[in-house]
């Protein structure tokens, strides 16, 4: 079996200036921070980061947008980060952010769809919405729903609560949110692991994401205060 | 006069059921859990991954792991699940969630939504809010009836929808409203107001109900 | 708490002539039998079965075959029961089935989009097959896609390992199958339990369907010799 | 002669590189995993919920809750795990899966494969091989060369379509082909053939590659 294990820094070497890049977390709540810093020390730019929010200024992508090394976010909320109203707004060209926002569910399922080979599905969500602005509307047995597509990515950086060193992971609590689906939607998958156990010592029943979408494994996560 | 907040949060929680799922959004919302009777158990679902939250985490024994959408510590209560993003909101688009309790920026008579953005002002994103008002069974919006004297409660929404006819009912510190075909019925009036008063604080042309009760 | 709890006579009251139904189970694999056994007795006839196979005639679905009660089933292979090709072919018309044949991945995914709330998916699978017959072809950035719909059912007949008497269910190995996507996508969904525990005994980050979805609990199911 | 059976899978064998995540249809595909080399590990995948499938179970120690895609009782080894079928299909639709070995009815020069249903005799059902085919990264078809002489590497199928265009590659008892836009490529000729014994067995114009080779 193929080592994965190495270190957080190992781990983003692959990635490069304007990479499109998954990462897991709820405000922060399941975001690798190891993997974060060794992004923030790398120092690559104008990442299209694919998260649920903005996180805050200390904690999860909210470091990389300070670090200003996101051009373009694509999330279902911001508003706890205010650094993104300001950064969206800012009339210095270079630092402005792109925020193209999705309603949370779609977003999941927008993702899920990129990881398991669909060309789209058909949501009633934003129906009749902004968010069906260039959309394809289709009706279904008399319902209208929008037309939304697969969202893929170069990599996906996920927090894994247990991890074996294939790379069979379990999430703890509600850390679960969005890594499991990007675990799956990207070329390069990256685990940070709270611990990390040898193979076979976590239950066939529980493990969530199979260690077939896992290129590296890096140590040293903890479950974060935000 | 009791807390306004009080006074619809107290009232919403007349609106569900034992064994309801329900999901509180942030703020008054989340004070409806509150003021359950003691035979009314529901449960609570967090589109961030819970089924069956709990309270709040006692300051000191959070367990970091466990937030609920409004990035708060919270417990869980016996017989709770976790799960991820995408089965929460499979969830609520599949109809499983009774109701969904949520604030407003502005309704209008004909159920229409908005919650979510300013443009040019406030660009907070929708977050969970447009999965959850399509497809909870029933949407309540509990809220102050007026901001800051401006009307919230419209003919038509001025502000960019978060849906289009989803609200079913309007809780607020002077009443209780339907959203029916024929526009806005006033089922509920706070003995504090007349219906003279919260006709001038509704923009939309209130039907009033025949059966008109006093709200309690 | 409702007490959900009840015998398998009892759990199938409710099950009307012409009922649709989902049937979870793989070759018989995760079917409550004990559920089965309660419908062959209760008699109830035309039904629209769906599960991804015809069992084999002595198991699963297999012994509605027998008895007569399926009008229609909608399944991903039948080949290992040569009774429905007797039944597909048969010239008395009140002992006709009809057969509708699906990909197993969109079966699943279909009743996945019954129990979620999407209208309908694209998924390559099937495209210039005789599956795509009738079916609205779409183009996403330059592959042909199906657009195929939600399938729901008035009953689901589930097979859990384990459930607590709120109904939070886990499935042991290769029983899970269909059995999760079934629970979500009916009106009135029984679960044919081989251990019933109190709440609270399934670790929350185990359970596999939520209580929500279950409105009755039969004990007695056991893993069976297919 | 060795048996037909063992020289096409001791050859799609060596179309497997360690770590690669394979699907094996029923039958004659399942014995590919008795001839990997011993440094070359697959990650077996049965599509009705296991991802590290291990060998039949032994005769009286079978656990009847584990059972592969073609009903028999098997094992799993370390570090396997279960899933449902939507999340089965979700990892084979979307590609990844790096091969799927599976038999054909008919296969022809534009990589169209039919394997499901002869109408009017036989209606199995498709199972899982739609899903199977169209998102495998590679399609292997391994199957005898006829059938009781019968061409089974046609022009164009005759039978109902599997997939259209998915076959990457047949092995057969005779020879090792790559389907390519220009048609069916011999790559490989097993030496107990001629390359005119091979063609008279095909329907399908045979493209003899410039770097023709032994089968072994």
């Amino acid at each position: 079996m193929k080592n994965k294990i190495m270190t957080a820094k190992e781990a983003v070497a692959p990635i490069k200036n304007g990479a499109s890049i998954m990462v897991g977390g709820f405000m922060a709540c399941g975001t690798p921070e190891n993997l974060i810093d060794a992004l923030v020390e790398k120092g690559v730019k104008n990442l299209t980061i694919i998260c649920n929010d903005a996180g805050v200024p200390s904690r999860g992508v909210g470091k990389l947008l300070t670090n200003g090394q996101i051009k373009t976010l694509i999330a279902s909320h911001v508003g706890l980060n205010p650094e993104v109203a300001q950064r969206m707004n800012t009339d210095v060209e270079e630092d402005k952010l792109e925020c193209i926002l999705v309603p949370q569910g779609t977003l999941a399922e927008r993702i899920r769809a990129g990881g398991t080979g669909l060309g789209g599905f058909l949501t009633p969500t934003g129906v009749g919405t902004i968010v069906a602005e260039g959309k394809q509307v289709i009706n279904i047995d008399g319902r209208d729903y929008l037309l939304e597509k697969p969202l893929k990515a170069d990599v996906a950086l996920i927090r894994g609560s247990v991890t074996d060193k294939f790379g069979n992971t379990t999430y703890n609590a509600t850390t679960r949110n969005f890594n499991p689906m990007m675990a799956t939607a990207a070329e390069y998958v990256i685990i940070g692991a709270c611990e990390i156990v040898e193979v076979g010592e976590i239950d066939p029943n529980n493990v969530v994401t199979s260690g077939i979408f896992v290129d590296a494994i890096a140590g040293g996560e903890k479950p974060w205060q935000i | 006069m009791a807390d306004i907040k009080e006074i619809i949060a107290a009232r919403v929680a007349k609106e569900l059921a034992d064994g309801n799922v329900v999901n509180l959004g942030i703020g008054l919302p989340t004070m409806v859990a509150n003021f359950l009777p003691e035979d009314v158990h529901i449960v609570l679902q967090s589109e961030n991954g819970i089924m069956g939250m709990g309270p709040a985490a006692e300051k000191g024994k959070e367990d970091v792991d466990i937030i609920n959408a409004g990035a708060q510590y919270v417990t869980i209560n016996t017989g709770a699940m976790y799960f991820d993003s995408a089965v929460s909101f499979g969830i609520i688009r599949g109809g499983h969630v009774d109701a969904t309790i949520l604030g407003a920026l502005e309704v209008d008579q004909h159920g229409n939504l908005a919650n979510w953005i300013v443009p040019g002002k406030m660009v907070p994103g929708m977050g969970g809010a447009m999965d959850l008002v399509v497809g909870a069974k029933k949407v309540i919006i509990a809220m102050q009836h007026t901001q800051k004297g401006a009307h919230k409660i419209l003919k038509e929404c001025r502000l960019p929808y978060t849906a289009v006819g989803v609200v079913d009912m309007i809780i607020t510190e002077m009443g209780v409203m339907e959203i029916t075909p024929e526009g806005i019925v006033l089922k509920e009036l706070h003995p504090d107001f007349t219906i003279e008063q919260i006709q001038e604080a509704t923009e939309a042309e209130l039907i009033i109900s025949p059966n008109l009760t006093a709200m309690k």
